[in-house]
């Protein structure tokens, strides 16, 4: 039972990363580029934590709670950080005057 | 094919030094060679690292070990330590020597005012 | 030892590694240079080695690539290419890696096989440190134990390195002493920081927890993965972190770079009066079971055991004060002032 | 279940390279940057999956944190150095730009 809502998690996680590496390797610019990798990098990668922490938790134990709270703290500590590392990566590519991409018109196109 | 596979480990550690040594010796720029540095110290750690680790063994910390009361260890249990030892001292080390390698480069710079081999040893003369 | 992960981890950092020497943009490549770190540290994590991962994943991958950045600030970002000579330059360096390569390839064949139990490394003197650590020291831990007990000797002299290094620094850009009259106000006028104020909350919140997440680390280093030089170097990197989420200057009212340098020396100093404590009491030098003749109610095990969190309380202290030292002089150039 | 986490861990890894293409080519220092926190992030995953096959994660916990926490670090220095250098050097020092349709 455990296992299959591990897998499941899992599953989501992969596919969520699966669909940020797209969102990095396809998208036309930098914003982009930026929101695919900011939002699902921290989701796959807090629910990936969370499946693991559910997989420990198959012989539950003392000690098994301890490291459970410190993958959960880790999870936390994504869960807050990689945002703000968005926020500073974003401003800084908009202070520095990075153009957003807006779809080519034709006569741009003949240039 | 078979050796290649068997000793897989040597032959990434000659391929990383390979490229450190190439930077270190073409690349005219400073910070590229210190760069260059850094990454034959990584392939030398790659070395000493892979000949300590042993199939089937874990990590060189003993469970349960907790109080002088033990039951025998066995050896082939647990990687080699040593050099792990000795390769944690030279990472910290390294960067020790990284910082010395940077000030440098950064006082170059402000004499010669380029990072270049070739113009810094135009302007010397 | 899984050797799926082992192959896809080498071609992500042999792949990174020809990257970070070929761009053309030395910001660029102190990124990617970092991106090759954590990659190292990955995988020594899956050879095994917990302890060299943790202090790669701190120094390596963290510190040293805050190093390149501040020191790429200060000087030319773009790679110029060669003038004259490009191709001969190219030749030499390709001929010499190669004569290197084949020499070490072809001594490769006298090499033990990966991950052989039985190669000569693992067959000579490890054993011994495998099997007594714990009945000599109560150490679970094995490196920690050889790093600051058996080999401690060793030890001290690296940590002395590591104050030298910092020395160099600032005998090299440091401006010691006159700091107050080179420092000028910067050209916008603006004091605070530049850094948006939900970089600065943030930071300020994970701050403390990362301090004390270093304390944890050294203390927790006999009994799993850290010691001094890994909590000494995340110690150092929360004051790091001050620094480039506030400003240079902030930092430097918390930790000035006399206190600095004052516990530099005392870390060497506690490191080495811990051993002339046991040459004063009688053994030999770094010999911490004497110390339960002071220490109460311990045995001369669990002596050795203490003599331990000692020496790696001196190498916390000597890391992270010089970490703080190398950053403070390359990012201001040795002016102090507002920094990178 | 070893099995599976060692499918996840390769699928990872391969998705990881992927996003390192973007970390090579960039084509500016701000997409390598970018590129190289979620490799960072996705890392801290990796090493906890590590653990779970060494069959003992409380050893690999703390590296995963530190991990993370020096990951922030590396971003926001990088993205300090670009703030402070617009500052300075207006002209010059900044992102290249480049016509982003013109990659088509």
């Amino acid at each position: 039972m455990i296992d299959i809502i591990v897998m499941i998690l899992f599953g989501i996680g992969l596919f969520s990363f699966f669909s940020t590496t797209v969102g990095i390797l396809r998208f036309p610019d930098f914003y982009s580029r930026m929101h695919a990798a900011g939002k699902g990098d921290v989701f796959s990668s807090v629910v990936m934590l969370l499946g693991l922490v559910i997989y420990h938790f198959h012989h539950p134990s003392l000690d098994g709670v301890l490291v459970a709270i410190k993958i959960l703290m880790i999870s936390l500590f994504i869960f807050l950080a990689s945002p703000t590392a968005t926020h500073a990566i974003i401003s800084a590519g908009f202070n520095s005057g990075v153009v957003p991409w807006a779809k080519p018109k034709p006569e741009e196109d003949k240039q | 094919m078979e050796m290649l596979l068997a000793k897989y480990n040597y032959w990434i550690y000659v391929t990383l030094m390979m490229i450190g040594i190439y930077a270190m010796i073409a690349k005219c720029n400073l910070m590229k060679k210190i760069i260059g540095m850094s990454i034959f110290q990584t392939a030398i750690i790659v070395f000493y690292v892979s000949i300590g680790a042993k199939k089937g063994a874990t990590i060189p910390i003993i469970a349960h070990g907790h109080g002088v009361a033990h039951e025998a260890v066995r050896v082939a249990d647990y990687v080699n330590p040593l050099p792990h030892v000795l390769m944690l001292t030279a990472i910290v080390v390294g960067v020790g020597t990284l910082g010395v390698a940077l000030a440098i480069a950064m006082s170059i710079h402000e004499k010669y005012g380029s990072l270049e081999e070739d113009e810094i040893l135009e302007r010397q003369e | 030892m899984i050797w799926q992960f082992d192959l896809l981890i080498l071609a992500l950092g042999v792949l990174c590694a020809l990257a970070s020497i070929s761009l053309k943009d030395l910001l660029s490549a102190a990124i990617v240079f970092g991106a090759y770190s954590f990659l190292m540290c990955l995988l020594w994590t899956e050879m095994g080695a917990v302890d060299v991962a943790f202090t790669e994943a701190a120094v390596g991958a963290g510190v040293s690539t805050v190093f390149f950045l501040a020191a790429v600030y200060h000087t030319n970002r773009a790679v110029k290419p060669r003038r004259r000579g490009r191709l001969l330059h190219k030749l030499v360096g390709l001929v010499t890696a190669a004569c290197i390569g084949l020499l070490l390839l072809s001594a490769t064949a006298d090499f033990p096989t990966w991950a052989d139990p039985n190669s000569p490394a693992s067959v000579y003197l490890s054993p011994f440190y495998i099997t007594e650590t714990i009945p000599q020291t109560a150490v679970p831990n094995i490196v920690t134990a050889v790093l600051a007990d058996f080999r401690g000797f060793d030890t001290m002299f690296e940590t002395s390195v590591i104050f030298v290094a910092g020395l160099a620094v600032l005998a090299i850009l440091g401006s010691y002493g006159r700091r107050q009259r080179d420092y000028e106000p910067s050209p916008t006028g603006q004091d605070a920081a530049h850094q948006s104020s939900i970089v600065q909350t943030a930071c300020r919140v994970f701050v403390p927890f990362m301090q004390l997440f270093a304390l944890y680390v050294v203390a927790h280093g006999h009994h799993s993965p850290g010691g001094g030089f890994q909590g000494g170097v995340i110690l150092g990197a929360s004051f790091i972190l001050v620094a480039i989420s506030y400003d240079l200057r902030v930092m430097q009212r918390r930790l000035r770079e006399r206190l600095a340098m004052l516990f530099a020396g005392l870390g060497v100093l506690i490191y080495a009066g811990i051993g002339a404590l046991c040459l004063v009491l009688g053994a030999n030098f770094l010999d911490y079971s004497i110390l339960h003749t002071i220490l109460p109610a311990t045995s001369p095990i669990m002596a050795r055991s203490h003599g331990m969190l000692g020496v790696e309380i001196g190498v916390a202290f000597t890391v992270m004060a010089i970490m703080v030292i190398i950053y403070v002089n390359v990012a201001s150039h040795g002016k102090s002032d507002r920094g990178l | 279940m070893d099995n599976f986490f060692i499918a996840g861990g390769v699928i990872l890894l391969v998705l990881m390279l992927l996003t390192l293409y973007r970390a090579i080519i960039g084509p500016t220092a701000i997409d390598r940057l970018m590129a190289v926190n979620v490799i960072g992030t996705k890392t801290t995953v990796l090493l906890i999956i590590i653990g779970m096959l060494f069959n003992w994660v409380e050893m690999f916990v703390d590296i995963a944190l530190a991990y993370a926490l020096l990951n922030f670090i590396v971003t926001i220095a990088t993205s300090r150095y670009f703030q402070h250098h617009k500052n300075l050097c207006p002209i010059g020092f900044g992102i290249r730009h480049r016509k982003e349709g013109a990659r088509k």
